[in-house]
């Protein structure tokens, strides 16, 4: 017996003291690592800045690897409109996309128009469960975007949905308001017939109130969703003065989509930063009016300007009516109108900004800077509020409805509620988004008979979490143009081909999801990541009996997908 | 066939009758003839193998630790300070068990410097685990390198064919070459165990712990005491098919029953039997040639030396210092403590080139008369070439006074 | 056994004239061992080589100390004390040169080099001859042709049959008229008594 | 969190990866050590037809501490300084026994700029068919960090350290490349682990090549360079982008092809990730002009080599390639 005597751990040594391939597999050097990473999923800034929620990056991410048809499928789990949304949608995913800090944000809704545009042509139809009698039955008032979304959610899952709808045609303020060359009415027709033929219950010119009332509605169904929208414009109160040649924008788009046509004036001015007050301003372009004016206390996309202040319409929406001739002022509020007699020959106009001191609202105008504005009309479009009709009992005079963030409207026993009628509305994809958040509810509802506590926010992926070393620069891919004619009425850019649009999928930088790239497989040192043909959400399995815990693997994550966190 | 050839030239013919697949060396003298030798049997087609000139010895002794590693029967050749600088590579090949011959043109080692004959550049490299078997005539050298690639693949321990450089390389004399089919048939063609190959991988060259390196040297230290069964072996199994043996481990010649013993290594042992046959005493020595160093083959010796008064080792090579030379050291410790022991008297001669004459076995038989010959001497050292500076004149000392009277 | 010191200078092929003597001698049937002093020196320095002879076997791998026969390839060469080292004046020198024996024997006494009266001395025009034959100044297979003829132990046919092993073609055949033009060039056995003192030592 | 599976079928899966693994896990390195993840990479372009010859340094220690091997190929290492001659010597059996099996030398900076230097000189002009690999790690890290002639002006080492008398390595880090290229062999490449796929594809076109091909794998070491285990990769992207490591390819001594800067830094960014700069950071005179003088080494590799081509935001200059950026599915990767 020698000296250094010890327990046998290994065969004994042979000539030359040769050692068998691979036999350090016997030695386990993940007792080294102090810290380990974990593949840890993380919400990309996109599905936060989207109202509807969507999981953008998810679909952006199977457009990008060749599943066209499952993109779609993966996009109208949230939104049954891509081909509406991805028109008329003001995109705020895109303001938030990572990839605009880099260099310029991924097209989303290029990609989403084009998707939908395909699966109208392809006539796709939506992965829905058979219609379950044994689930009780529910009702939706209003076939606008929101209606239709929450019909839409709880019919996938089994239910018998009938939708009230107080006009002729479903589509509310979509088909109502918003002019065709921003959305073909094509492409909302067919949107809508592919939703009923799921065996929706459309019921036309049913006016809540009217027709029916909300409490036969309680008690004949399992649970009633509202959504009758903002049907009732926002009180211009200029210094108490309202001359009755006055009307309203909204107004004013309903009656030119109803007739046709509306007045001319020889230099109008539109109050207001939003979609309404640039569809109108360019409709009364397009319908004869010598000068258009938009008056907006908000601020024109640019550089410097934050989320806060910006302008709530479409930005590509701005710059079209920029370049179609209508003179944006931003940064500026009505001080007073000017009449004489009964009639507006102007309006005073301030300097003003929106506050943007994180937890102000309202506006600061700013004495000094007063100015004259002459015009033959003027023209407020300044939102909408709700509409009482039919809702007195539940409104009690509010302008919108009250609900929780699971659009569950307070105090009542099963009515739910989203859209407009809500506080926050304003877009289509505001009222898909609450809309698919309270049939989550509903069903959870009617299923279990709770309510699911308030969504908590979470936050998105840090872009300091990016490692952007591993993207080239690359320029947005932009759609074709269709019709060059100035003041056309019909859609200037045609949507993306596929393939273009698999492009500029292609451009997503998956954050916080992973991307498949093989880095975390590629870079350790020492192979504790391994490969598998799981369909996980990554395909990559951590061999923590190896792993030394060096962090380069989530240091060179490129979408921040694997984090570190101390040893248990 | 007996031939007269240059031992150079001779060496490179066995080399190449052995079918190398890979030659590395670089020029020194008195190596150069070999290697020279072989490139032109490749040059000329008659060997088939790679020929690779590198640029140092420490890489001509690489390339073939790597060629051999590889699964190729491999050769070089060197001398002095061309094996001094290969040492690290001789430990390594060694420790490896990695099978390859190399042909040591014996030289001494500078400084000062000099290309001529001696012992001490393998006597350097004694401990690198490599066997070294000492060639008397170029007949052995030439056997002797048959024999060692023999011994080399079946020990797995790398073998140094020693051979006096000018004395045996650059001397032309009658030698035998064997025919090749009977090489053939006495080396089968090279398979490594331990090869590197794809096909089945393994990691050589380990890094080894306290826990397990001295069982990995006592592995190497057996290996190399077992190879002497293989080195007799292989003598015998070449004996069968030539008729002529290079003395195994150690051999004898003069009367076996001699009370005056003299042991030596290399060429000096033919001088010395041509001495022998005219000497007066012959009947009173025994001349005794030790062929393999590497393993020292202690019971053998001691088999040997039974029933002599008197033992006296020729060293060619010294470890300055140590009290002797380096053979009579190792002489020394294999007798030390054996019953009946001769005594022994250590000679260093022969360094840098110095003729060894045929009065040189007198000279030697000489210093057994004397019971003040010391255990260690200078035997023939010239005093009047020392400065005096350094060794005045008057002052003697019983070393230098006894190699005096016999080295006029 | 006999020892012969073959002195040159370096680039005259004295080493080859060594190894040529001893094949010569081996083709004849004797033992024979030829080696070069083993030294450092470059072309142009005084180089020597030795061959030994014996009937019989030997083992030894000394130096020849007291050499029988001295051939040296240039005869500046033949009046330094080097070259008489040890010499056994009872044996020869071939000398390559075109001066007579008489006139080398004067000139080393005059130098008071160790000569003893009858010494033999032989002389040949070696360069000449192989400037002739070979268009090169290399004298040293003249002159082993010339030796083997004034010793006669070793034909001359086996000088030729070792020229064979070294060279072929035209090579060859210049050299073996050489050789046959030198060995008429000497008195042929005029030193055909030699010493016998070596064989004595030789191995049974 | 993942459920793990059992480590029966991790190891099944293990042998199913749809790679070449030459190098297992369960070797010693450090924590993010570049050398390590440099030779799998290689090997994973080499395959598994291979010999490897390895220099004695932290590579040979840490992957083959007996009884355990994280080799895949046959694998021997010999010496500190004859890795090239032993390669040599396995390429000329190969040849002998007529087989096709590519031969790799792989070694650190010390076994190849410096003591193994002369046997790599012998190898390339005797042209072997050998892939020759200096992982260079700028130091001897094996024997606890001294300088090496690879090691860079100003850099601390053990043996170049900070005083009041010297401030870091004085002299410059030899120009390796140039020297080896002048041997005029078929192929010669530097790369770095930031770029895997340029690196793999350099080993493909090198081994395609007969004769001699030699690659300077830039392999930062965490231990050495004083940097946080997860940055190894980063510090090799910023050794790439300031210029200080031009990547660069070399057909029989001309520069063929280089690795355009994606994003050129200033030296500045490279230094501050590494202790063995920190002298450099502090706000003196002399510190300042060794940054400057840092900065000017960038700046003359970048003009050398022409490593700046064409403006920075466009996209096109790049090749794609060899600047690995990353695809959705990683088929590129593979």
């Amino acid at each position: 017996m020698g000296i250094n005597d010890r327990e046998e751990i290994a065969p004994g040594i042979q000539a030359g003291s040769i050692a068998s391939p691979v036999t350090s597999l016997r030695n386990f050097t993940g007792s080294w690592r102090s810290e380990r990473p974990v593949y840890t999923p993380t919400d990309a800034p996109c599905h936060f800045g989207c109202p509807a929620h969507e999981e953008i990056s998810a679909w952006l991410g199977l457009m990008a690897s060749g599943n066209t048809r499952g993109a779609w499928e993966k996009l109208v789990e949230t939104n049954p409109f891509p081909a509406i949304s991805g028109r008329v949608c003001p995109h705020p995913c895109e303001s938030s996309c990572h990839r605009g800090s880099y260099d310029s944000a991924v097209g989303i809704h290029n990609v989403e128009r084009a998707l939908g545009d395909l699966a109208i042509r392809e006539e796709w139809t939506f992965p829905m469960m058979p219609s379950d009698h044994t689930l009780p039955p529910v009702a939706v008032v209003g076939a606008g975007p929101s209606g239709l979304s929450a019909a839409y959610q709880m019919r996938k899952r089994g239910y018998r949905v009938t939708v009230f709808e107080a006009l002729s045609e479903a589509g509310g303020t979509i088909r109502s308001a918003i002019p065709s060359y921003r959305l073909d009415r094509k492409v909302l027709d067919s949107e809508v017939t592919r939703l009923f033929s799921t065996g929706i219950l459309f019921r036309p010119r049913q006016r809540l109130g009217r027709d029916f009332s909300l409490e036969e509605l309680e008690s004949d169904y399992g649970a009633v969703f509202l959504a009758p929208g903002a049907q009732k414009s926002r009180n211009f109160d200029v210094g108490g003065t309202t001359p009755a040649s006055m009307r309203h924008g909204l107004e004013i788009l309903k009656e030119y989509q109803d007739i046709g046509q509306v007045p001319r004036w020889k230099k109008v001015v539109i109050v207001g930063g939003g979609n309404t007050a640039l569809d109108l301003a360019r409709v009364l372009l397009r319908t004869g009016s010598g000068e258009v004016h938009i008056i907006t206390e908000e601020s024109l996309p640019g550089q410097e300007t934050t989320k806060e202040e910006l302008m709530p319409g479409n930005p590509q929406e701005i710059a079209r009516a920029i370049s179609e001739g209508v003179t944006i002022h931003p940064n500026r509020a009505v001080n007073r109108l000017i009449l004489q007699n009964d009639r507006v020959i102007g309006v005073e106009l301030v300097h003003a900004r929106k506050k943007h001191f994180p937890g102000t609202t309202g506006r600061d105008s700013f004495e000094g800077t007063e100015s004259v504005m002459m015009a033959d009309q003027i023209i407020p479009a300044i939102g909408q509020i709700l509409s009482p009709d039919g809702l007195e009992n539940i409104a009690h005079g509010r302008s919108r409805l009250t609900v929780d963030r699971n659009g569950f409207l307070t105090g009542s026993r099963r009515i739910f509620a989203a859209g407009d009628a809500c506080p926050g509305g304003g877009t289509v994809s505001h009222a898909i988004g609450s809309a698919c958040k309270a049939a989550d509810a509903m069903n959870l509802f009617l299923s279990r008979e709770v309510i699911p506590p308030d969504w908590e926010a979470k936050s998105p992926l840090p872009f300091e979490n990016l490692n952007l070393n591993y993207f080239d620069f690359s320029s947005p891919m932009t759609p074709p143009v269709s019709s060059t004619e100035i003041l056309s009425w019909d859609e200037p850019e045609e949507s993306f081909s596929e393939e273009v649009a698999r492009k500029e999928a292609g451009r997503c930088l998956s954050c916080g999801a992973c991307l498949r790239c093989d880095n975390c497989w590629t870079l350790c040192p020492d192979n504790a990541v391994l490969k598998s043909s799981g369909t996980n959400r990554s395909p990559y399995i951590l061999d923590y009996g190896f792993c030394k815990g060096c962090g380069i693997c989530a240091h060179e994550c490129p979408t921040g997908f694997i984090k570190m966190i101390p040893e248990p | 066939m007996l031939e007269a050839l240059e031992g150079s030239q001779a060496i490179a013919r066995a080399v190449a009758m052995c079918r190398p697949q890979v030659v590395a060396a670089y020029p020194i003298t008195p190596q150069t003839h070999i290697v020279e030798g072989l490139s032109g049997l490749i040059s000329s087609g008659t060997l088939s193998a790679q020929y690779i000139s590198v640029e140092s010895e420490f890489s001509a002794a690489s390339v073939v630790m790597g060629a051999s590693a590889a699964g190729s029967r491999s050769y070089t050749a060197s001398a002095a300070q061309g094996i001094l600088l290969m040492t690290e590579v001789l430990y390594n090949t060694a420790g490896l068990r990695i099978p390859t011959v190399m042909t040591v043109a014996n030289r001494a080692v500078s400084a000062p410097l000099s290309i001529w004959n001696d012992h001490q550049d393998s006597m350097s490299v004694r401990d690198s685990g490599w066997i070294q078997l000492y060639c008397a005539s170029n007949q052995e050298a030439v056997d002797t390198t048959i024999q060692a690639f023999f011994i080399s693949e079946k020990t797995e321990i790398p073998v140094m064919v020693c051979v006096d450089g000018y004395t045996l390389t650059h001397t032309l004399e009658p030698v035998d070459l064997p025919a090749q089919e009977d090489v053939d048939a006495f080396l089968p063609p090279f398979r490594f165990r331990r090869t590197l190959d794809p096909g089945a991988p393994l990691t050589v060259g380990t890094l080894v712990s306290p826990d397990f390196f001295t069982e990995a040297r006592y592995i190497n230290h057996q290996a190399i005491e077992n190879a002497k069964e293989i080195i007799r072996e292989a003598d015998d199994l070449f004996f069968g098919l030539t008729g002529r043996r290079s003395g195994a481990l150690i051999s004898q010649s003069g009367n076996p029953s001699g009370k005056t013993g003299v042991l030596v290594m290399g060429s000096v042992f033919g001088t010395l039997s041509d001495a022998l046959a005219s000497h007066d005493e012959k009947d009173q020595i025994r001349l005794l040639k030790l062929r393999s160093f590497r393993p020292f083959p202690n019971e053998e010796l001691r088999e040997a030396v039974r029933g002599l008064e008197t033992l006296i080792v020729l060293d060619r090579s010294l470890s300055p210092g140590s009290g002797g030379g380096i053979l009579g050291m190792e002489v020394r410790s294999a007798l030390f403590g054996q019953k009946s022991a001769p005594r022994i008297i250590n000679a260093v001669a022969g360094l840098g080139g110095r003729d060894l004459p045929l009065s040189l076995l007198g000279s030697l038989v000489n210093l057994s008369k004397s019971p003040d010959t010391p255990e260690f001497l200078f035997a023939d050292i010239k005093r009047s070439r020392i400065s005096e500076e350094i060794f005045p004149v008057k002052k003697t000392n019983h070393a230098e006074k006894s190699s005096w009277k016999n080295f006029p | 056994m006999i020892g012969i010191r073959i002195h040159g200078r370096g680039g005259q092929g004295s080493v080859s004239a060594a190894y040529l003597l001893a094949l010569a001698a081996f083709e004849s049937g004797l033992y024979a061992q030829a080696f070069p002093s083993f030294g450092a020196e470059r072309r142009g320095a005084p180089i020597s080589a030795f061959v030994r002879i014996d009937k019989l076997p030997f083992a030894r791998h000394c130096q020849i100390l007291s050499p029988d026969f001295l051939i040296v390839l240039d005869d500046s060469l033949l009046f330094l004390p080097e070259t008489l080292r040890g010499f056994d004046p009872s044996g020869g020198i071939l000398a390559n040169s075109g001066k007579q024996a008489s006139d080398i024997m004067e000139k080393l006494a005059q130098r008071g080099l160790s000569i003893r009266e009858n010494m033999k001395i032989a002389t040949v025009k070696a360069t000449e001859i192989s400037l002739s034959h070979l268009g090169k100044p290399i004298p040293n297979t003249v002159l082993v042709s010339a030796f083997l003829s004034l010793t006669g132990t070793i034909p001359g046919a086996c000088l030729e049959k070792a020229l064979a092993r070294r060279f072929s073609g035209k090579t060859l055949e210049a050299n073996l008229t050489l050789v046959r033009e030198a060995a008429v060039k000497v008195e042929k056995n005029a030193w055909a008594a030699l010493p016998e003192k070596d064989r004595s030592q030789a191995r049974a | 969190m993942e459920e793990l599976p059992l480590s029966a079928s991790l190891n099944l899966l293990r042998e199913q990866q749809p790679r070449f693994t030459g190098l297992e896990a369960g070797h010693r390195a450090c924590q993010g050590c570049g050398q390590a993840l440099a030779a799998r990479l290689v090997l994973e372009a080499a395959g598994p037809d291979v010999i490897v010859a390895n220099a004695t340094g932290c590579l040979e220690i840490f992957s083959s501490a007996w009884p355990e091997s994280a080799w895949r190929t046959p694998w021997i290492h010999s010496l500190f300084e004859n890795t090239a001659a032993v390669a040599s010597g396995i390429e000329a059996a190969m040849r002998a026994q007529g087989k096709s099996t590519r031969v790799l030398a792989f070694a650190g900076d010390g076994g190849t700029f410096d003591i193994g230097f002369q046997a790599l000189s012998g190898m390339l002009e005797r042209n072997h068919s050998v892939l020759y690999v200096c992982f260079d790690n700028e130091a001897y890290m094996n024997t606890g960090v001294q300088r090496s002639g690879s090691t860079p002006h100003g850099a601390w080492t053990t043996t170049s350290p900070v005083g009041s008398k010297t401030r870091g390595k004085r002299h410059y880090k030899k120009d390796l490349l140039s020297i080896i290229s002048a041997h005029r062999m078929p192929y010669a490449a530097t790369a770095s682990i930031a770029y895997p796929s340029d690196l793999r594809s350099k080993v493909r076109k090198a081994l395609g090549e007969e004769g001699s091909t030699f690659i300077l794998v830039h392999s930062p070491c965490p231990l050495g360079w004083g940097h946080e285990s997860r940055l190894s990769v980063e510090i090799d992207r910023l050794a790439v982008e300031t210029g200080l490591f031009p990547i660069l390819e070399m057909d029989r001594g001309n520069v063929i092809n280089v690795m355009p800067i994606r994003k050129k830094r200033p030296v500045i960014d490279y230094i501050r990730t590494q202790d063995r700069f920190r002298h450099l950071l502090e706000e003196s005179e002399i510190a300042q002009e060794e940054r400057d003088h840092l900065q000017a080494l960038c700046d003359f590799n970048i003009e050398r080599y022409g490593l700046m081509v064409g403006p920075e935001d466009d996209p096109s200059r790049l090749d794609t390639q060899s600047a690995d950026t990353v695809t959705r599915g990683g088929e590129r990767w593979a």
